[in-house]
């Protein structure tokens, strides 16, 4: 790989005409093109990606997969053990378990999705502008962060979001709260990182912009290590997510949300483990799969362990 | 050299190995042998009770706590002038140390005489001069939450001071001076005392029975940060209960696990049986349940939403029958006084879009009362530990009729519902896409199926009305519903004493009833007709007039009655002597005070539950086929 | 060539113990040293921005975001007249400019005054802190142990065994950790180890709490640090050190098992990198077996990255603590925290927040000293 | 004929990746005469460090490994050998120096822990452990007071131990490390390392490159091997340095009588050290000769190539040839003589069949086609 990386610097810095986006991008696809295979070579991450695989075609085709609502009650039918009929069984109001977890996927992956879409976008925005401009706007952010990142993630959302109070889109903004330094962060390093190497330098000479330095250098180079923690964090996110509704923050009584239906179960756990039980291996399978991608996406993009 | 090292290091694992499986070996077999079952009492720890709980005591000051967390440790450790009638569940006065007492002819003056032998557990006698000092403390600290201003109002001169606005975190002088100068209560001679009323006030001997007039020890108290009025004594919040003239003592409180009290050897009565009581605090249900089946505990609180972890569902749905599912448990449910759980709606809720006051609308009112399936609530989310709601004045209690009751009682009708709903909304109490959002307070599991319940009728009746179900903390729930906030809330009410005036006013009085306030609705009439009774002296017009007002609550439909509890009471069968009376605050160990003891026994039966294994087995199971479908 | 399998028996090589030994005399060295001294200076006083910024962080959620007048109300309080509130506002300078009102938050700080903890009886929260803290402390430490103690030979086995069943099976073990919600895992293990083994009259694991309500009766422990591990060896008093010890056993586990796949990942990334140092080939050429070039050449220098993530994963702890605390009633900061968010008690919300966020960076501190201990380019560099 | 200690035949070693399978040697046939110090040449990527790699069993595996050929050391095929055989050997018999002494000692133990376990490993030191010992009591005798009864006591305990001396007892773990520590110091003295008593408590950052590369040096010596294997040892120091590091091996080698297989890019270092020299190009070994006789009359094109290229200070720089076209790639490598595409000589028969490698003078091998029929 390193040979390839050797090309590309010496290509830059040589050529003062600019090569096309194809041609200027062609050791990158040919590395993506290998990450691929080296992808396939992993058991784990094939398992992790019909895990992730499942759960998005669960969450897109929930109305027609899902035998029921998800607020459908048969209150006469509370705790019923799974059956044909109830095929994870009901919870204590009576709601199909199985209906719950399938439009429970839905509504995770999007918290999950939406947390660190933003995350993504806030974090980029920041972490490039400070990288660019450096000095003192740059020693700003990094102090800022440096606050964000003295809490771990559980607490700082639980504190936002019990300031905010208790509902889904607080609880979407204190995990973005949480989440964006992050990002901020990886995407400065990357500027730094690019800012130093000396193509950006020749492309500046070229009377580049700052905005197209960001966008035609730094982010494409930055899209791996981005996609690693962005597959991370949704695993994360997911499972924050679902500790803070345990504990009380979150959707409102009722909502089909993983979180929210363990802490319903979790009083009937020896009687009714199928309340508790389906939500919990819902969020244990999806976190999996997302944190089995992420380490192989990680252990493949590693330029240290590649091969 | 290699090969000799190699061998040498692989016989020294080798040897490490043995050793470790020898230590293992010993270790482990030394450790049956010093706990062989044989030689393990079957009964565990026969001389302490255990008690499993939740929710942590909050002060044990009797002045000041008004939790039963706190309540129960309370009437472990100390004792009121007059007390009920027990063992039993009878709510009849009896002595306790007063042992006798006189009431003047017009009904406005007591007389206590003190039992002389009785004592405070470090010696000191209990005098007269303690009893003022006890009663008019707890006045004087006035907390506006605590149980002062419901219990000890009717004492002459206590309700201005604790109406007083300004007595409250500040010491107000003048009407401390004004409360004292009252006279309510005087001290006769050391064994008598004298407590004069406002008004002939005929539950005044059960008021006196309410852990707030506990006896404390007036030179303790005083070498201990004294009484300042309006603030509390924060040595009496830790240790009040360490000093007391009850059976037992405290001697250890470790908020957020654990209470032990110990057997007062000192008592001036007849002494407990058991030597210790410790209430455990534990949060989870889950884990309650394993403590009881493994005998870790031995009395466990268990809500109605799992009662069928504990008893046989089907003979208790069809029979009322408790049969316990497994051996070795012990299960009672008994009536209550507490009227829980209840929606108050709130009359004086407006849209804050529209504008609309549907709550104000009495059709809309007995729409919401026809739509609640109380049945499916009391059989379901309850699992059958309750009645329907007869209104505010429980079921035994003196005032409770039943015919009345039977007569006025809405039933589950989704076209009564819909018919009375649509004739609201055609008088415009609201419009089409109207939504209410219905609360409850966090934790509280059998409220937020009830509000899912009524959330799910009304939304089948198609008459454009939504409802939401929205959770909030219990400080933040109390001030909202105190404010008028909330439209449609949880109320409930549970015993301070056995009279309906503990109850009625609270419902049905305008004025100053904790919920008709909330729920924003005054009827002079009506409260004229409430203070009336209390202070009634001839039962059969006290009778008639609770009946009225009984019958004007259901009439007006403020209040959707959904249920009165039973409770339920969970222990090992070797708990013996316990008894149920509605008037305990912890109804679960305060017998302990009165002769409960654990029976040791020869054959302890060890409680099993299925293997979790082969249950979440045999949940996936039937889900297999997909997958050998899938696969194939 | 191919790795061999080796004996797990023996974790660390043969003269570990005495290179240990001249490691601690070495940090005692570096600590006493003055080069040293003014590195932890320099890093406590950088600490200073970052807990201003705490503190305006917990100072916006509390007083802009939230109601202020909350903080410093009493659970028996919610009756207040205008007056009292006007009271409360007046002594708490909650009137003023919010900058203002920033400086007098930070001198109530500072004197110790962190509002009233409605959770806790009312008591202030500074007190309940130094309460329930301790009890944290022991948990986050043991799980810190149990985690690094699991997670590091499976990183190892992943490493060496990379690509091959054993790594994938060692790598689905942590990840299934992570993945798993806790107190899920918390209710089998009580399950598991407690109640079927006590049901069957098995010598069994406790449930939760700290230490055995019977056992405390017996010997009453004369509580110094608050550790009752501690405190049970350093005041003699062994029954309650043995049974605090097992009282850590399955709330410790439970919290490691969620953690430890950082120490995994880490391990492993940092294992392979290493392996294929040029040093490991030229320990190899000397003709060292397979397990001292693991063992004695490799780990130790692999464990230099994994040691900083072991600061960053306290965090993690400690915020796992919150679940696992609740579920094994076990009285610590997160168990206290959780219920003063049941009642929304910002005043120990915001106490709890300023703790953790302290304990998190003197624990990056010490982890930049350990740091400085195993790599002795930075020791002596 | 002196004897070979080191007879290698048609090894093959190859490496499997994503790209395709790499033919990083494909049939190296090469002997290694005892007492001799033999060079191998040729461009970076031709094989030459996969070759002592192979030797010593040392090719990462995944993705290389040895599929074809034997290496006979001292009568036995190392190939043959068990792991455990091959690591009883390696350290003590075959040895290893490394080109980059920044990148190849252990920056976390000290140079003296790191010596010394390879004496530990591969030498018995009971024996040194009673010498030791010996030392130890005589420096006391020296200090002490001539006419004390001590002296006498320590008199008769050195006697006894020198009676131990030829049947030493076995030695405790403590008197090991002691007199390891003591032949490090022997050893560190012997790559003419200052102070090596305080070297040998200091860590690798410690020292200067030369200083590394001796103590690498000394590790590879301290089990007095039959075959020590230099990798580059010099690429990554500079000259001064690098003379120094050169003469030192030569003199070890005289002293010890180990034979040495040099592996550099450098013809210099190899007209300056070796007896022969081994020229390889693409997985081949495409000449091997006497050093001299190679200088004078490089038979293969490649080797002229390479002599040409080697800047010589009384010639002027234009003349300074390079060779034409670029090192072929591994994976597809040219079809019979590899060298063929860049070869100057091109013949017909040259991409079709590899040239096989025959002793076209004495002790002058070549393979290439150019030399058909002239010995054969």
């Amino acid at each position: 790989m390193t040979c390839m990386q050797d090309l590309s610097k010496s290509k830059g810095a040589t050529t003062l005409e600019r090569p096309s986006w194809w041609e200027e991008r062609a050791p990158q696809i040919r590395e993506l093109k290998f990450t691929l295979y080296l992808l396939r070579q992993s058991p784990l991450v094939v398992v992790g990606f019909a895990l992730i695989g499942l759960f998005i075609g669960v969450a897109i085709f929930a109305p027609w997969i899902a035998p029921y609502g998800p607020e459908q009650r048969f209150w006469q039918l509370p705790q019923q053990p799974p059956s044909w009929q109830f095929l994870f069984g009901t919870d204590t109001t009576g709601g199909d378990i199985f209906s719950r977890v399938i439009w429970g996927a839905r509504l995770d992956l999007v918290i999950a999705l939406t947390v660190v879409a933003s995350a993504i976008v806030i974090g980029s925005v920041l972490g490039a502008v400070s990288g660019f401009l450096g000095r003192a706007y740059d020693e700003i952010l990094m102090r800022i962060t440096d606050v964000f990142l003295a809490f771990p993630a559980l607490i700082l959302a639980m504190a936002v979001a019990a300031a905010l109070g208790r509902n889904l889109t607080n609880l979407t903004i204190a995990l973005i709260v949480v989440w964006w330094p992050t990002y901020a962060r990886l995407i400065r390093g990357q500027v730094l990182a690019e800012k130093e190497r000396l193509y950006v330098d020749a492309a500046r000479a070229v009377g580049a912009s700052p905005r197209r330095i960001i966008f035609r250098h730094v982010l494409p180079n930055s899209i791996f290590p981005i996609i690693v923690q962005a597959t991370l964090d949704l695993g994360g996110v997911i499972l924050t997510a679902a500790g803070l509704s345990f504990i009380g923050f979150g959707a409102g009584a009722g909502v089909a949300e993983w979180g929210l239906m363990i802490a319903d179960g979790r009083s009937y756990l020896f009687q009714s483990p199928w309340i508790a039980t389906f939500p919990g291996l819902a969020i244990l399978f999806s976190s999996l799969g997302l944190n089995l991608v992420g380490d192989g996406l990680r252990d493949v993009l590693d330029p240290r362990l590649r091969r | 050299m290699s090969e000799k090292k190699t061998s040498g290091t692989s016989k020294k694992t080798l040897a490490a190995l043995v050793i470790i499986v020898i230590i293992v070996i010993a270790g482990v077999g030394g450790y049956y042998y010093m706990y062989l079952p044989s030689t393990r009492p079957l009964v565990p720890n026969p001389d302490t009770l255990v008690h499993t709980t939740f929710g942590d005591v909050d002060k044990m000051d009797p002045a000041v706590a008004y939790d039963t967390a706190s309540g129960q440790i309370i009437e472990l450790t100390m004792e009121t002038l007059v007390y009920y009638k027990l063992p039993g569940a009878s709510t009849e006065i009896a002595p306790k140390l007063a042992k006798s007492w006189d009431v003047s002819p017009d009904g406005k003056v007591y007389t206590f005489h003190l039992d002389e032998t009785a004592k405070f557990n470090d010696g000191s006698p209990v005098t007269a001069e303690d009893v003022k000092y006890s009663i008019d403390r707890a006045v004087l600290i006035g907390d506006p939450d605590g149980p002062a201003p419901i219990l000890l109002i009717h004492i002459l001169g206590a309700a201005d001071y604790l109406y007083c606005e300004d007595c409250w975190q500040n010491t107000n002088q003048a009407a401390v001076d004004a409360y004292l100068n009252a006279g309510g209560v005087k001290v006769i001679d050391p064994l008598t005392v004298q407590i004069t009323l406002d008004a002939a006030y005929a539950p005044f001997l059960s008021t006196m029975a309410y852990s707030v007039a506990s006896v404390v020890n007036k030179d303790l108290v005083e070498a201990n940060g004294g009484l300042t009025p309006g603030f509390y004594n924060e040595w009496m919040n830790q240790h009040a209960t360490e000093v007391g003239t009850g059976p037992f003592k405290l001697v250890e409180w470790t908020p957020k696990q654990r209470v032990v009290v110990e057997r007062n050897e000192n008592y001036w009565g007849t002494p407990a049986k058991l030597a210790r009581v410790i209430v455990n605090e534990v949060d989870e249900v889950g884990t309650r349940e394993l403590a009881l089946f493994a005998g870790d505990a031995d009395v466990i609180t268990l809500p109605a939403t799992n009662l069928f972890d504990v008893i046989d569902k089907d003979k208790w749905l069809s029979n009322k029958e408790v049969v316990p599912i497994k051996p070795g448990l012990s299960v009672s449910m008994d009536p209550t006084y507490t009227v829980s759980p209840n929606f108050g709606l709130n009359t004086k809720w407006k849209d804050p879009v529209t504008g609309a006051m549907p709550l104000d609308n009495k059709d809309f009112r007995y729409g919401m009362s026809y739509a609640f399936d109380y049945k499916t609530f009391i059989d379901t989310v309850v699992n059958g530990a309750a009645i329907q709601g007869v209104g505010p004045i429980p079921p035994g209690m003196f005032g409770y009729n039943e015919e009345l009751v039977k007569s006025l009682q809405f039933s589950y009708s989704p076209d009564k519902a819909k018919e009375y709903f649509l004739k609201a909304k055609a008088a415009g109490a609201y419009s089409d896409g109207q939504t209410i959002t219905l609360y409850y307070n966090t934790g509280n599991e059998a409220r937020r199926r009830g509000c899912l319940l009524l959330k799910d009728s009304v939304a089948a009746l198609g008459v454009g009305l939504t409802l939401e179900v929205q959770e909030l903390d219990w400080p933040t729930f109390l001030a909202k519903t105190r404010a008028r906030e909330l439209p449609i809330f949880f109320i409930g009410w549970a015993p301070d004493f056995a009279d309906p005036d503990d109850y009625v006013p609270v419902f049905a009085n305008g004025e100053i009833g904790t919920f008709a306030r909330r729920q924003g609705f005054n009827n002079p009439e009506i409260n004229a007709k409430v203070d009336e009774a209390a202070i009634e002296s001839d039962p059969a017009k006290r009778k008639a007039l609770y009946d009225e007002v009984t019958t004007w609550l259901f009439q007006e439909a403020y209040t959707i009655w959904v249920g009165v509890p039973l409770n339920i009471h969970v222990a090992r069968d070797w708990v013996k002597g316990w008894f149920y009376n509605p008037m305990f605050a912890g109804p679960d160990i305060v017998p302990a005070a009165y002769g409960m003891y654990k029976e040791e026994r020869t054959d302890q039966v060890a409680i099993t539950i299925e293997p979790l294994a082969l249950v979440i087995a045999a949940t996936v199971v039937p889900t297999l086929p997909n997958y050998a479908r899938k696969g194939a | 060539m191919r790795a061999k399998a080796h004996s797990s028996s023996s974790f660390f090589c043969s003269d570990c113990s005495a290179t240990l030994l001249a490691q601690s005399v070495f940090l005692l060295r570096l600590v006493s040293s003055v080069k040293l001294r003014h590195y932890v200076i320099r890093r406590l006083l950088l600490m200073i921005p970052v807990l201003i910024g705490v503190s305006m962080m917990t100072f916006t959620l509390s007083h802009v975001i939230g109601d202020p007048v909350a903080a410093y109300i009493s659970s028996q309080d919610v009756k207040l007249s205008e007056q009292q509130i006007q009271r409360i506002v007046e002594a708490h300078h909650l009137d003023d400019p919010l900058y203002v009102q920033y400086f007098y938050y930070i001198s109530d700080l500072l004197r110790g005054d962190w509002g009233i903890s409605r959770t806790d009886s009312d008591r202030p929260v500074i007190e309940s802190i130094q309460r329930y803290f301790p009890a944290t402390a022991e948990l986050t430490m043991v799980s810190m142990v149990f985690a690094l103690a699991l997670g590091i030979p499976i990183g190892i086995i992943s490493a060496v065994r990379k690509d091959r069943p054993e790594d994938h099976a060692t790598r689905v073990f942590s990840l299934v950790g992570v993945s798993m919600p806790v107190f899920w895992l918390a209710l089998l293990l009580q399950y598991a180890f407690y109640y079927q083994l006590k049901i069957h009259n098995l010598p069994n694991l406790p449930s939760g709490g700290r230490v055995d309500q019977f056992v405390w009766i017996d010997n009453p422990l004369h509580v110094v640090t608050g550790l009752y591990t501690v405190d049970g060896l350093i005041t003699g008093n062994f029954a309650i050190f043995f049974d605090a010890l097992v009282h850590l056993i399955l709330p410790g586990f439970a919290l490691s098992y969620v953690f430890m796949a950082v120490f995994v990942r880490m391990m492993r990334s940092s294992m392979l990198e290493v392996m294929r140092q040029d040093y490991i080939t030229l320990a190899r050429s000397k003709g060292l077996s397979e397990r001292v070039v693991i063992y004695r050449h490799a780990l130790r220098n692999a464990m230099i990255p994994t040691v900083t993530v072991a600061g960053l994963a306290f965090g993690g702890l400690l915020a796992g603590a919150v679940l696992t605390e609740t579920v094994f009633s076990f009285p610590g900061i997160g168990r206290w925290s959780v219920s003063a968010i049941v009642r929304d008690d910002i005043a120990s919300i915001m106490g709890f927040m300023l703790i953790i966020a302290v304990v998190y960076m003197l624990a990056n501190l010490i982890v930049d000293l350990l740091y400085a201990w195993i790599d002795p380019r930075i020791r002596l560099g | 004929m002196p004897e070979a200690i080191l007879k290698i035949r048609g090894l093959k070693t190859y490496f499997y990746t994503y790209a395709g399978i790499v033919r990083a040697l494909e049939g190296i046939d090469l002997d290694i005469y005892k007492g001799e110090t033999i060079g191998l040449v040729g461009e970076t990527g031709c094989g030459k460090s996969v070759t002592s790699l192979s030797i010593m069993r040392l090719v990462p595996d995944p993705p290389g490994r040895i599929v074809g050929g034997e290496i006979i050391f001292k009568g036995e095929d190392l190939l043959k050998k068990s792991e455990d055989e091959m690591q009883s050997i390696r350290g003590s018999q075959i040895t290893m120096v490394f080109q980059d002494p920044m990148t190849f000692v252990n920056p976390v133990l000290t140079v003296g822990d790191q010596v010394s376990e390879v004496i530990t490993l591969h030498q018995d030191l009971a024996r040194e452990a009673v010498e030791t010992k010996i030392d130890e009591i005589q420096d006391k005798i020296v200090q002490i007071d001539p006419s004390s009864p001590d002296r006498q006591r320590l008199m008769e305990r050195v006697k006894e131990l020198e009676a131990m001396r030829e049947h030493p007892p076995k030695a405790s773990r403590g008197e090991i490390k002691k007199a390891a520590l003591h032949r490090t110091i022997d050893v560190l003295k012997l790559v003419q390392l200052p102070d090596p008593e305080k070297v040998v408590k200091q860590y690798p950052h410690e020292l200067s490159g030369g200083m590394r590369q001796r103590v690498i040096i000394a590790m590879a010596l301290s089990c007095n091997p039959d075959l020590l294997i230099a990798d580059e040892p010099t690429t990554s120091l500079d000259v001064t340095i690098q003379a120094q590091i050169l003469a030192l091996l030569s003199e070890l080698k005289k002293k010890i009588g180990a034979s040495i297989l040099i592996i550099t890019h450098d013809m210099g270092i190899v007209a300056e050290t070796c007896d022969r020299v081994g020229v390889m190009y693409a997985g081949n070994i495409v000449e091997i000769s006497e050093t001299k006789a190679l200088f004078k009359k490089p038979l293969h094109p490649y080797t002229q190539g390479l002599l040409r290229a080697i800047p010589k200070l009384h010639e002027d720089i234009k003349n300074l040839e390079i060779i034409p076209g670029s090192v072929p790639n591994l994976i597809h490598p040219p079809s019979g003589c590899r060298f063929h595409p860049r070869c100057p000589f091109r013949m017909d028969i040259c991409d079709k069949e590899f040239p096989p490698l025959l002793e076209v003078d004495p002790g002058h091998s070549v393979a290439c086609y150019l030399y058909p029929e002239k010995k054969r």
